[in-house]
């Protein structure tokens, strides 16, 4: 039974990236491609935080006073501080995704591409 | 041992993600992607990477969720104003 | 004060000293522009533009420096904070980078002067927004250039993405659906990047390239290091937008301002393709599956160099056919890689500096023609030749140079690049070379010939464009002459080092 | 576009599926990754930096230069949307008619005027103990957006309280170019970039360390809050155009009910 939980991490991990890719790659709605993008960098950080993991070790912050900390005591730190890094830059990308979105829509009035595609073809013709 | 709250956590995640994706109305949507990043912060704690729990409440339920809910305030409301 | 910490030996050694402690000032020194330009631009924005433009300039000079002392003195390795890898992140520029460092830092000073002509954006209403994109994308380009450490390279890979998405959505409307869709699929790669690079550290337990390099081949035979090597290939190729994922790159080029594209257009894929030649070839070249890897790569950029030039033809717009044409070209790159022998890698080297030069003479001059008549298809430069005979002339010379006729660079790449495929006994790829030699002489002589016969239909507006919008074309006209007709000194004395050093045997 | 994304998730799907076995088991302690650098990071944290909180050491000092390029990334994402939709009205310091009707109500107003100064004091909390506890920039960056966007919220859309729209871009840059002074200055003095050991302060080398953990970590909270408002500003704010035909419709609304 435990061989089950020692890569059902990595299942879970691979189910939601593929929830996220598909979502980006063929939603029609502009708006939940962003939804997709957040959801496929989730997926990554777990992936990271999975392999950080140790049995019997807690959270990687020292207690008061412990001069020099055991390696086995505690998870490794250093996805966790990847991943701090990944997150913030999943939010900026957000953030641009959605300026994009909202000039898009002042110029398009809509958010659903294959409109979006039928007006601009309009236009060139 | 942690690891059968861990799975089942994950498939919670899942459902939440997917249910965020085909959610018919787009605030709808939003709101359960924020519920999505609230429960993905969670399992960040379960794991042990406090830190990264922390960041991802404060900057993907918090910050995202505003950003998305502001955007869609901005590309629907608008229209329907001025279309009136 | 700086000058006691170095211990003085004699006026050379203190230079070199010197170099080596500066090494890290060639991404800084943009980086730091960019954080003060919105400060600076607030009181006033001329004073912005040359504070900019200063920093660039610097910058040039420092590359050319740091690169002559590589080329000199072998390769330079920098710590940050005082940890030596694998504990801290590393900088070290190898002869590669000293190539790629100069041809990167070169571009970013140029088009930053036409840069700051073609944009209206530079009004104060955007606060110097605009130049602190640029120069944060100049830093970015740099910083995957120079790094030692592979997430590292992710976080610079990321500003230059953001920044690009900016500049190219600061373009007319429907730049901004093509930024979207940019955005979209520039994040699919570099979270493949992240996605590879996690497999490679889990079974590794480094991020640093020299460290995982030796770590590698005891683990190579497990499938998950080559899982991380088709993920992290698959992010790379999407950012150099190789055939089957090159979807963004035509829209993204055409609606892109023409202020920013001479730089983008140069320098975002060979970009790319440095990051994949150093993956490739410094991190896994000890461990060995990259043989089958750099194989099926090699098919891939086959199929990528015929369909480029295929799709290329079919074009009215000019930008969207120089944008296909790219594809195809960082398809040779790629193929020159995946050959391997010691003509191929250096063809494809001297190719990335070659097609660089050649492809942003193209847009510079075609920004001076739409600056003149304010359209960039075939029709609209009708005839331009007469009243433009200089940008005409620039064009022509970029166009030849990149069908590869032989006083021009483009020749010489081209040359090694076969006689490579040839010494590999690699005939089907030869083929594929002449295939699209020939198709690109169809596509590129449609406009030089729409450029000098036909005639200029009068009724069209006219605006006198700027010089500072021509002299940039004029320039990489005379030095794409220039690095044909020298070729053989600049093969001669800087790519066998390379070869020696980085590249295989 | 439909066929490319089977493809593509199809491909992806079977590279996940085929080599998630081959991974080293999640928790082992003796997988590589928590076997060969990251023992270090562990054993010797404490005694470098006198800092506890391991993971605030990884991303501010033993990979300090990742987080620079990190509060960069924040910086080139506010600029960006600055970029994309940069026109907006000017603010105003006190919230007009218009503003309390579309937004606030006294309830709101209420809850804000209470909420908000926890906080942005629990944030400067969060900063400043980021060495011992869960914490540190990131975080307490995001949590001063936090409480200047729910005043925001509450007070409708052009009410510039606590930080204005350029006071934003300037805070975004200003807290990027902190970080990236404080590893000027040991450059300059002919050190390595980032060594805070080598900072000009009269303490312990470990105490220097800290005070430069500090110092950093400063730099980013800056930066984080100063963008977080950016670019809910670039999103949430009306451009002229909206404005009056908004303010004519409330006004031909507010009509149509009296």
């Amino acid at each position: 039974m435990s061989a089950f939980y020692e890569i059902a991490n990595y299942w879970g991990v691979a189910i939601l990236l593929l929830v996220g890719l598909h979502g980006m790659l063929a939603r029609p709605n502009l708006m939940r491609k962003l939804m997709a993008m957040n959801i496929f960098q989730v997926a990554v950080i777990l992936f990271y935080l999975s392999f950080a993991e140790k049995t019997g070790a807690s959270t990687p912050v020292a207690p008061h006073g412990l001069l020099h900390p055991l390696a086995a005591d505690f998870i490794n730190p250093l996805p966790h501080a990847l991943m701090l890094t990944a997150i913030v830059v999943g939010v900026g990308t957000t953030g641009v995704g959605l300026a994009l979105l909202v000039s898009i829509y002042r110029r398009y009035e809509t958010l659903e591409e294959p409109e979006l595609l039928e007006k601009m073809r309009r236009e060139n013709a | 041992m942690m690891q059968p709250l861990d799975t089942m956590f994950l498939a919670l995640l899942i459902v939440i993600a997917v249910a965020a994706l085909e959610a018919g109305d787009l605030l709808a949507a939003v709101i359960l992607f924020g519920a999505f990043s609230f429960f993905s912060a969670t399992f960040y704690a379960l794991v042990g990477a406090l830190d990264v729990a922390f960041t991802e409440a404060a900057l993907g339920a918090v910050i995202a969720t505003v950003f998305f809910v502001s955007a869609i305030r901005r590309s629907s409301k608008a229209a329907r104003k001025r279309a009136r | 004060m700086l000058l006691d910490a170095v211990p003085f030996q004699d006026t050379i050694g203190l230079a070199a000293q010197l170099i080596r402690r500066a090494m890290p000032a060639m991404v800084l020194i943009p980086l730091g522009a960019a954080m003060l330009s919105p400060i600076l631009a607030a009181r006033s924005p001329r004073a912005a533009r040359f504070f900019g433009g200063g920093a660039l300039l610097l910058n040039f000079f420092l590359s050319l420096l740091v690169s002559n002392l590589v080329w000199w003195q072998g390769p330079i390795h920098y710590h940050f904070g005082g940890w030596a890898p694998p504990i801290g992140i590393e900088y070290s520029v190898d002869a590669v980078g000293a190539m790629m460092a100069p041809l990167v830092a070169f571009f970013a000073l140029l088009s930053f002067a036409s840069a700051s002509r073609l944009e209206k954006e530079w009004t104060p209403s955007h606060g110097g927004a605009f130049q602190a994109l640029y120069l944060l994308l100049s830093a970015g380009l740099m910083g995957i250039v120079v790094t030692g450490d592979l997430f590292n390279l992710y976080v610079f890979l990321e500003i230059s993405s953001l920044s690009t998405y900016a500049l190219v959505a600061a373009g007319e409307d429907r730049a901004k659906v093509a930024a979207f869709r940019y955005l979209i699929i520039g994040s699919v790669a570099a979270t493949f990047w992240v996605f590879g690079l996690g497999y490679l550290y889990a079974l590794t337990g480094t991020l640093n390239m020299a460290d995982m390099a030796e770590r590698l081949p005891a683990v190579i035979g497990s499938r998950a290091a080559v899982a991380g090597l088709a993920f992290i290939v698959a992010g790379l190729a999407i950012k150099m937008a190789l055939f089957p994922l090159h979807g963004w790159q035509p829209d993204a080029y055409t609606y892109a301002p023409p202020g920013a594209m001479p730089f983008i257009s140069a320098i975002m894929a060979k970009v790319s393709a440095y990051a994949l030649f150093r993956v490739l070839y410094d991190v896994f070249l000890k461990a060995g599956p990259a043989g089958e890897a750099l194989e099926l790569l090699g098919w891939v950029a086959a199929l990528s160099i015929l369909a480029g030039s295929v799709l290329a033809l079919g074009q009215r717009d000019i930008r969207r056919m120089l944008a296909y044409s790219s594809v195809a070209q960082i398809g040779y790159v790629l193929l020159g890689f995946s050959i391997g022998n010691a003509f191929a890698v250096t063809g494809a080297l001297l190719h990335m500096v070659n097609h660089a030069v050649m492809k942003s003479c193209c847009f510079a001059a075609l920004g001076a023609f739409r600056a003149k008549t304010g359209r960039a298809d075939v029709d609209g430069v009708a005839g331009l030749a007469k009243e433009m005979p200089w940008t005409a002339a620039a064009f022509t010379i970029a166009a030849l140079g990149i069908i590869g006729i032989p006083p021009l660079c483009g020749f010489f790449s081209k040359y090694y690049l076969i006689r490579g495929a040839v010494q590999a006994s690699a005939w089907p790829f030869v083929a594929v070379f002449g295939v699209s030699s020939v198709l690109g002489t169809v596509y590129f002589f449609r406009i030089i010939e729409s450029l000098y016969l036909r005639s200029a239909d009068q009724g069209a507006k006219r605006e006198i464009a700027p010089l500072s919008v021509i002299a940039p074309a004029l320039l990489l006209a005379g030095l794409v002459l220039a690095l044909g007709v020298f070729s053989q000194d600049v093969v001669g004395n800087f790519v066998p080092i390379i070869v020696g050093a980085g590249g295989p045997s | 576009m439909r066929s490319l994304s089977w493809i593509a998730v199809l491909f992806t799907g079977v590279v996940l599926f085929y080599t998630a076995p081959s991974l080293p088991p999640i928790g082992d302690p003796e997988s590589p990754a928590s076997s060969h650098v990251s023992p270090y990071y562990i054993e010797n944290s404490v005694s470098d930096m006198a800092t506890p909180n391991l993971v605030t050491t990884v991303v501010t000092d033993y990979r300090g230069y990742d987080t620079l390029g990190e509060t960069t990334v924040i910086m080139t994402a506010g600029l960006a949307c600055l970029l994309i939709l940069g026109f907006w009205t000017p603010m105003r310091r006190h919230p007009t008619e218009t503003d309390r009707l579309s937004f606030g109500s006294p309830v709101l107003d209420a809850a804000a005027r209470l909420l908000v100064p926890y906080i942005l004091l629990f944030a400067l909390y969060v900063l400043f103990h980021g060495h011992h506890s869960p914490g540190g920039g990131f975080q307490g960056g995001t949590l001063l957006a936090a409480g200047v966007i729910l005043v925001r919220l509450v007070r409708g859309r052009d009410c510039g309280w606590g930080v204005d729209r350029e006071q934003a871009v300037r805070l975004a840059c200003s807290g990027a170019f902190l970080y990236y002074a404080v590893g000027l200055i040991t450059m300059l003095m002919g050190h390595l970039f980032l060594d805070y050991s080598k900072l000009p302060l009269p303490l312990t080398a470990a105490m220097r360390r800290n005070m430069g953990i500090l110092g950093v970590e400063i730099g980013v909270t800056v930066a984080v809050a100063g963008t977080m408002i950016l670019i809910f500003d670039c999103l949430h704010a009306t451009p002229h155009e909206d404005r009056e035909a908004e303010v004519s419709a409330e006004r031909a609304g507010a009509e149509g009910h009296t």
